[in-house]
């Protein structure tokens, strides 16, 4: 999220698309209620589906799973033909000016630079005319036919209302009114916020309609304002903390990067992170590059991080692909190229798309060890629970671990929220039996091995002797002590220019602006440097106050980075830094400085430098287009979900999207409307959490067994009875389970044909107190987005028949 | 059993297990009934142990008594027929009360009154013995719609306060007519309370030699 | 509510006069008959600041626990409930968040460390001993075996592809910190998380 | 808050006197649930399951959101959903809590012979006290809206008790506390039906013009009253009773009938005992014995 919760309340429109925010985040969509009753808000929610969140919503419009661009592309064609963006931050704040290489284009589904048999795209040509200086030419008159404003312009051109319905299914006068609510944005004091979730980011074009909607929000000059903004409504209790402390296969804490096999030497990593300018005098931030990175190798390798050794650069793994994300993983897995998993917290067999590829790959494995407070599914997938899980144990030769580990309620640590708060949270009982936490097991597993390869020797042992663990237990380490190192401290006095000493030798920094790249500092993340200060623990925090109930409360707990509340706030001023809209000032310039109610995200520089308001982006500026940073193009363009009953009516010849990495085996494994005529999507219900609350006795009751949703004209062709049984298939596998007809999911005429939704939700397995279920992943197919490898869990074929009750 | 000689038997052994079985049955339901009926006399659940208990055996009191009843109306029945006699009998009701016996026509075993009593038991029993079953919670609480249950109790309320009356009736006309009593407690009566009170049974039994309490039927020995 | 001795007399005392009133026939024994309302449950429960667990909202919840937390008492949670002073949830809850009392205490939550033998039909309980030993020594096994020093081109790559690990969505910052020094340290880079699915 | 916390009792069940708290002026509760808010989620049943430790079976699905499907012992309140298709033929899914409205004239105490196992309090909380109760079902009978449902296990009658236990000591209701979007509200009764009106014109801007409060004046007003688009409809919402009123079945069984029944029986012992002192026992007289001996001589006699 760039804004809070909390701040949805300052919204005018409130746009639901992608998410389903009142089932699966209830207590922060009572800040979209809170936006209706007490901001006159509008909300809008566009769902295949008829959710619980369209039933408060003042206008809801139907839309075919894998069409949300085609559809916002429509609004962005709107918005520049009716000209209503909200041109001076557009003009200020985006790179709508400027001017984009001679050599870019896009025919037929394809920009330039496409190698069709790798399927990737040669990204040069995707980049902004230079000067001599290396800067990027503007034309702020937009009478230059390459400025970005322009060749979006013409890039959405085709995006009629016409086409928008033919390919989405949604009603034109549907389209329109919901336009006219986006429209009605684009003045300075109004605001509109984007609520989303999975239902954007589980496609193959995940991270195209997340942009999308980020260009719609930029032209409307909703970013970094009150009650505006991009908020991706993070699915798990601390799944943006994972992230933050980068534990994806790519990533380091705080978004630093592991080196790819191409970056030899330490000064060739550098090279590609240390962002240039592309405008004058602009931050592009990430030029501190250096001192994130050597600060968290002085966290991690203490003394073994010299400038001499280039502070351990090769004790680094290094990358031969772009990621080792989880699909990759199963596949090398089933492949037999894999001979131990350690799953901690994490259910693959009912998470990961394909479940009988899922089962099949984790039974090849030498040993399985599954971390978790719960008796999950993955844990037992040797076993054989009939249909929902048939294994035969006596085949599968995979030694399995299940160690018991601490829930939330029996641990100190901090979390991550989806808007991006640290909260410190307290152990109220001791775990049961003898359950101990994660910390503690991997400490454990750490002695061990260190004590293994110091007697024995091994396999480059280096990294692993040199860990820094100086905690005062090192058996299990003190959440408190681990929070402090991720702060950083200074390894020496650090000084100013002035020779004033700044921070003593010792001492918790106050930020991230005090790391050096000298080996002075260190910090294990520097995005969380500022939680854990001289002052104590800010994480802990607990002053509710939210001056002008503002919706920023800044001194609860603490947030990333720098305990800013509101990302990219600078946007929220004017380019001579009065707020767009008074009323709702979040920072202004009084002349001297910035002040209000949140850290500024910006530098102190004054309105007059002209610095931009997006400071990690090298030109300063939101993009309209998006340089080399998507694979799939610098514009979003509406392709298919790889198993989709409708042809791309935009570029038949390029139906999916062209740079999505896909395995044989489960192209193999892509069923065809003819077999399977119907869109599945799968989703989560309100009343429970993914594969963990069925083993919660009251959730159980709420929602106490598996079935799937289809609509009433469906349900009639196909002679289905309300919660009667019937039998889901794909080509990957098939569940047997209870049909809810409902008035709910309609069929949607998509380019001429009538398309029908089978609707499919996640939550059942076969442990816990629910009854036994299939798993929505029985049906989904092994496809990620191509950027972030994102399954495909929101479009794909199935069919639907009528059976006979299963004999219990 | 023997009775003293002379006498009449009224009652069979049989019959008068039935009846006391009728009877106290009728006096525990009308108990835990009316601690149910009135606050004024929900002290009589005590009597029961507690409300709970009163609620929970009042039912199954019921099934015993419609049994019990059953067997009442199968060895009663053919005394109970209505006649001619009983319209007569009815319209010197006011002697009958007045302890007037001359001129007030003969009767068989039963007078009107006590046909009365029978058959609106006849009726009573089985109505509060069905819509007991509508209200009995715990087997039958989900198998009825509400509105027929609020009909059911209210016709069970009403059931039962005419068989109340009628049951202090019946009682009070035993204790009233003295002699009856005895009629059902050790089986027999003298003739002359046969004569004074059902002088066509005393009758019908002197005249095939039966000494109680149906006339001795051809073939049968004495 | 506190059922003192002297508590328990006085309420017994009532119970007794109302039944003995009952069984004289003053059924209608007015106040003497009134049963206070259920005991308010949570009067000298602990109470612990602590974070939801599911989904990323964050709610602030209250956990009760029984015990004051004295050296010879083990604390039990008996309650959770919402913060009233959290920003974000301002003392609500959703349907997860309320019963999170039942994910605390569920039936299927692990109590020991278990192991299933290669080809076995059930899990079998172990102690920690073992089952880290076990798992330490087969990771090194693997690792020693399997680990890419350097790729064909002689790059330096200190890369272990052959186990990979999956972190969870609900643990701490630290949790996930610690993790992730161990994983790296090994050279894991088969290394993902729950952010996708 | 002060105001919420007394527990003096108004009404009793089965009693025939008036209690004396009668004569206070409380402030009066309610519960006011905005269906248009309402969003479905079932936190409030969850979060009344978890404060009331009440765990029930885990059912089926049935083919509706309706879990468990009826309110029952173990759930005393449930999220009952309707899809309609309005008047435009736009969707609408009409989602309401459903349980105990706690009404101002209660049937379910009317109807209850127990004394004491069903109160209300100055504050208007219906309570059943499970002690006094004797699991007849009569509440069951006596609610307008089916609501009390009697426990196969303990036999007693259950509902919700608008959490008596955490109103006595100031605290707002479980599902009034859990509900994320604040479509249940807890204030006294005035604050809540000027809250309702705010709402209502609100709903009305956006276009639902019948909208309104559900108070229903046939059971004295509820103290739990509800925010719907279509007040002059509200059996749309799964049957929510368009003028509830406790039955004239009740009425007549609870009221007319138990003096009518009082009198009857007294008057037939009363009757009893006159004839009894004026006209005395009726009693075989000599001649009587006379007359038999003849009849059954004369008879002997003829054989």
């Amino acid at each position: 999220m760039t804004n809070t919760w909390q701040d949805i309340k300052n919204a005018n429109v409130v746009v639901v698309m992608g998410g389903n925010a009142a089932e699966a985040h209830p207590c922060g969509f009572k800040w979209v209620i809170e936006a209706k009753i007490e901001n006159g808000a509008k909300l809008v929610v566009i769902d295949p589906r008829f959710t619980r969140t369209a039933s408060v919503a003042d206008v809801y419009v139907p839309i075919r799973p894998g069409a949300d661009i085609a559809f916002l592309s429509g609004v962005i064609r709107y918005l520049l033909e009716k000209d209503q963006i909200q041109h001076e931050y557009v003009r200020a704040y985006t790179n709508a000016s400027l001017i984009v290489k001679d050599g870019f284009g896009f025919e037929d589904g394809l920009f330039t630079g496409y190698d069709e048999e790798k399927r990737t795209y040669d990204k040069s040509s995707w980049d902004y005319e230079k000067d001599d200086q290396g800067f990027a030419k503007v034309d702020d008159t937009w009478q230059n036919p390459r400025c970005v404003i322009n060749l979006l312009r013409k890039h959405v051109d085709r995006y009629t209302p016409e086409m928008v319905s033919r390919i989405c299914g949604a009603p034109q006068d549907k389209f329109l009114q919901i336009c006219e609510l986006f429209a009605s944005c684009s003045p300075p004091d109004k605001a509109l916020t984007s609520l989303f979730a999975l239902g954007w980011t589980q496609h193959s074009v995940g991270a195209q309609n997340i942009r999308t909607m980020a260009m719609v929000q930029l032209l409307l000059g909703n970013i970094g304002v009150a009650g505006g903004g991009m908020n991706a409504l993070r699915g798990h209790s601390n799944i943006q903390g994972l992230t933050d402390v980068g534990l994806l296969s790519n990533a380091m804490p705080g978004y630093l990067t592991l080196p790819r096999d191409t970056e030899v030497t330490f000064d060739e990593y550098m090279k590609t992170r240390l962002f240039k300018p592309l405008r004058p005098g602009q931050v592009s931030y990430w030029q501190n590059y250096r001192k994130f990175f050597v600060s968290f190798q002085k966290a991690i390798y203490g003394a073994a991080a010299t400038a001499d050794n280039d502070w351990a650069y090769d004790w680094l793994p290094k990358l031969d692909i772009p990621l080792y994300d989880i699909i990759a993983a199963f596949e090398m897995m089933n492949k037999g190229e894999m001979n131990g998993y350690i799953c901690q917290g994490f259910n693959p067999l009912q998470a990961f798309p394909d479940k009988g590829k899922i089962r099949a790959a984790l039974g090849k494995l030498k040993y399985l060890v599954v971390m978790d407070p719960l008796d999950t599914e993955t844990s037992r997938f040797w076993e054989n629970f009939g249909p929902q899980n048939p294994s035969d144990p006596a085949s599968i030769q995979t030694e399995v671990f299940q160690l018991p580990t601490t829930c939330f309620a029996e641990e100190n640590g901090a979390l991550v929220n989806s808007a991006r708060w640290l909260q410190w949270h307290w152990k109220a009982a001791p775990p049961p039996g003898q359950a101990q936490a994660d910390i503690w097991i991997m400490s454990g597993l750490f002695h061990r091995l260190r004590e293994m390869y110091r007697k024995d020797g091994g396999a480059f042992p280096d990294p692993l002797l040199n860990l820094t663990w100086d905690y005062i237990n090192p058996v299990d380490p003190d959440p408190e002590e681990v929070a402090k190192e991720m702060n950083g401290r200074a390894l020496a006095d650090l000084k100013d220019a002035s020779g004033q000493i700044l921070v003593k030798a010792g001492q918790q920094l106050d930020g991230f602006a005090q790391l050096r790249d000298d080996g002075t500092t260190m910090s294990g993340c520097w995005i969380f440097s500022g939680s854990y200060t001289e002052k104590g623990n800010q994480m802990a925090r607990r002053d509710a106050s939210d001056p002008r109930e503002a919706g920023i409360a800044p001194d609860w707990a603490w947030a990333w980075p720098a305990n800013r509340r509101i990302l990219y706030n600078r946007a929220s001023a004017d380019p001579a830094g009065k707020p767009w809209n008074p009323a709702k000032s979040i920072i202004e310039w009084n002349g001297s400085k910035w002040v209000g109610l949140d850290v500024p995200d910006y530098t102190a520089a004054a309105p007059s430098e002209n610095v931009g308001p997006f400071i990690m982006n090298s030109e300063g500026m939101g993009r309209l287009f998006a340089l080399d940073q998507m694979v799939e193009g610098p514009f979003p363009e509406h392709y298919e979900p790889f198993e989709s009953p409708s042809e791309n009516v935009l570029h038949p010849k390029v139906r999916n999207n062209p740079a999505a990495r896909v395995y044989a085996d489960d192209r193999a494994n892509f069923g065809t409307s003819a077999d399977f005529p119907y869109v599945g999507t799968t989703y989560r219900l309100t009343e429970q959490f993914h594969f963990w609350t069925k083993h919660a006795l009251i959730n159980a009751i709420l929602q106490p067994e598996e079935f799937v949703e289809i609509g009433e004209a469906l349900a009639k062709e196909k002679g289905i009875e309300q919660a009667g049984w019937v039998r889901v298939s794909c080509k990957r596998g098939a569940m047997i389970c209870k049909a809810y007809v409902t008035k709910r999911i309609k069929p949607m005429t998509v380019d001429g044909k009538p398309t029908h939704v089978v609707g499919v939700p996640l939550h059942w397995g076969f442990t816990g107190q629910a009854r036994k279920g299939y798993g929505a992943n029985t049906l989904t197919p092994s496809v990620g987005d191509a950027n972030t490898q994102t399954p495909e869990f929101k479009a794909f074929l199935v069919n639907v028949e009528k059976v006979a009750a299963p004999v219990a | 059993m023997s009775y003293p000689r002379g006498t009449i038997v009224r009652n069979t052994t049989a019959a008068r297990i039935n009846h006391w079985i009728t009877a106290a049955c009728f006096v525990l339901l009308m108990l835990s009934g009316l601690s149910m009926f009135h606050p004024l006399l929900f002290f009589l659940s005590a009597l029961f142990g507690s409300g709970q208990w009163a609620r929970a055996i009042h039912p199954w009191i019921g099934c015993v008594l419609l049994v019990s009843y059953a067997g009442l109306i199968v060895q009663f029945w053919r005394d109970n027929f209505w006649n001619w006699d009983d319209i007569a009998w009815m319209a010197a009701i006011v002697r009958v009360l007045r302890n007037e016996e001359e001129g007030v026509p003969e009767v068989g075993r039963f007078n009107a009154g006590q046909k009365f009593v029978f058959w609106s038991m006849g009726l009573l029993v089985p109505a509060l013995f069905l819509t007991g079953l509508v209200i009995w919670e715990y087997y039958f609480g989900a198998a009825t719609s509400i509105e027929t249950q609020r009909a059911a109790a209210l016709i069970h309320s009403y059931a039962a306060i005419a068989a109340i009356i009628i049951w202090i009736t019946h009682v009070y006309a035993a204790i009233w007519v003295r002699g009856s009593m005895r009629g059902m407690t050790q089986g027999y009566v003298t003739p002359g309370w046969a004569w004074r009170h059902h002088r066509k049974w005393l009758r019908s039994l002197v005249a095939t030699g039966s000494p109680g309490p149906r006339p001795r039927r051809a073939g049968e020995n004495s | 509510m506190d059922l003192s001795r002297r508590g328990f007399i006085k309420i017994t005392g009532a119970g007794l006069a109302a039944s003995s009133l009952g069984a004289l026939g003053f059924g209608f024994a007015g106040e003497a008959l009134a049963a206070s309302v259920r005991p308010y449950k949570l009067t000298a429960a602990s109470e612990t600041r602590n974070t939801c667990t599911y989904c990323s909202v964050a709610c602030g919840i209250l956990i009760y626990s029984l015990g004051d937390r004295a050296k010879n008492a083990v604390s039990d949670i008996i309650h959770i409930e919402g913060d009233p002073d959290h920003p974000v949830n301002r003392g609500t809850l959703c349907p997860k968040g309320s019963a999170l009392l039942d994910i605390v205490h569920a039936p299927t939550r692990l109590k020991v460390p278990k192991y299933r033998a290669p080809g076995a039909n059930e899990f079998k309980e172990v102690s920690w001993d073992f089952a880290l030993d076990r798992i330490a020594t087969l990771m090194k096994e693997d690792r020693d075996k399997n680990f890419i020093a350097k790729n064909k081109d002689g790059t330096t790559v200190n890369r272990w592809l052959s186990t990979g690990m999956l972190a969870a969505s609900a643990s701490s910052n630290e949790t996930s910190y610690i993790t992730w020094k161990v994983a790296r340290a090994l050279g894991m880079v088969v290394f993902d998380n729950q952010a996708r699915v | 808050m002060s105001n919420l916390q007394s527990q003096d009792y108004i009404r009793i069940s089965a009693t025939t006197l008036t209690p004396p708290s009668v004569r206070r002026h409380e402030q009066e509760v309610a519960k006011l649930i905005d269906v248009t808010r309402c969003i479905g989620c079932k936190a409030c049943q969850a979060a009344c399951m978890e404060w009331n430790d009440l765990r029930g079976e885990v059912g089926h699905f049935e083919g509706t959101y309706d879990n468990p499907l009826d309110l029952d012992p173990n759930t005393w309140t449930l999220m009952r959903f309707t899809e309609w298709d309005n008047d435009q033929g736009n969707l609408e899914w009409l989602i309401r809590k459903d349980g105990c409205m706690h009404c101002e004239d209660p049937g379910c105490l009317k109807a209850c012979p127990a004394p004491g196992a069903i109160v209300q309090y100055a504050n208007g909380i219906v309570d059943f006290i499970s002690e006094n109760c004797i699991g007849c079902g009569y509440c069951v009978k006596g609610c307008p809206f089916n609501i009390p449902r009697v426990s196969k296990v303990d036999h007693k009658s259950y509902k919700c008790t608008l959490c008596s236990d955490r109103v006595t000591v100031g605290r707002e209701p479980a599902c009034v506390k859990a509900c994320p979007t604040g479509a249940i509200m807890f204030g006294s009764k005035s604050d809540m039906t000027a809250w309702a009106g705010e709402r209502v014109i609100d709903l009305k801007a956006r276009g639902f013009e019948n909208a309104g409060l559900y108070d229903p004046p046939g059971v004295g007003g509820t103290h739990v009253m509800y925010v719907l688009h279509h007040a002059d409809r509200p059996s749309l919402y799964a049957g929510l009773p368009d003028n509830p009123k406790i039955s004239a079945l009740v009425e007549v069984w609870k009221g007319f009938l138990k003096p009518l029944a009082v009198a009857g029986v007294a008057l037939a012992a009363v009757a009893g005992f006159f004839h009894w002192i004026t006209l005395g026992p009726n009693e075989v007289q000599p001649e009587d014995e006379a007359a038999a001996a003849k009849l059954i001589n004369d008879s002997q006699g003829r054989t």
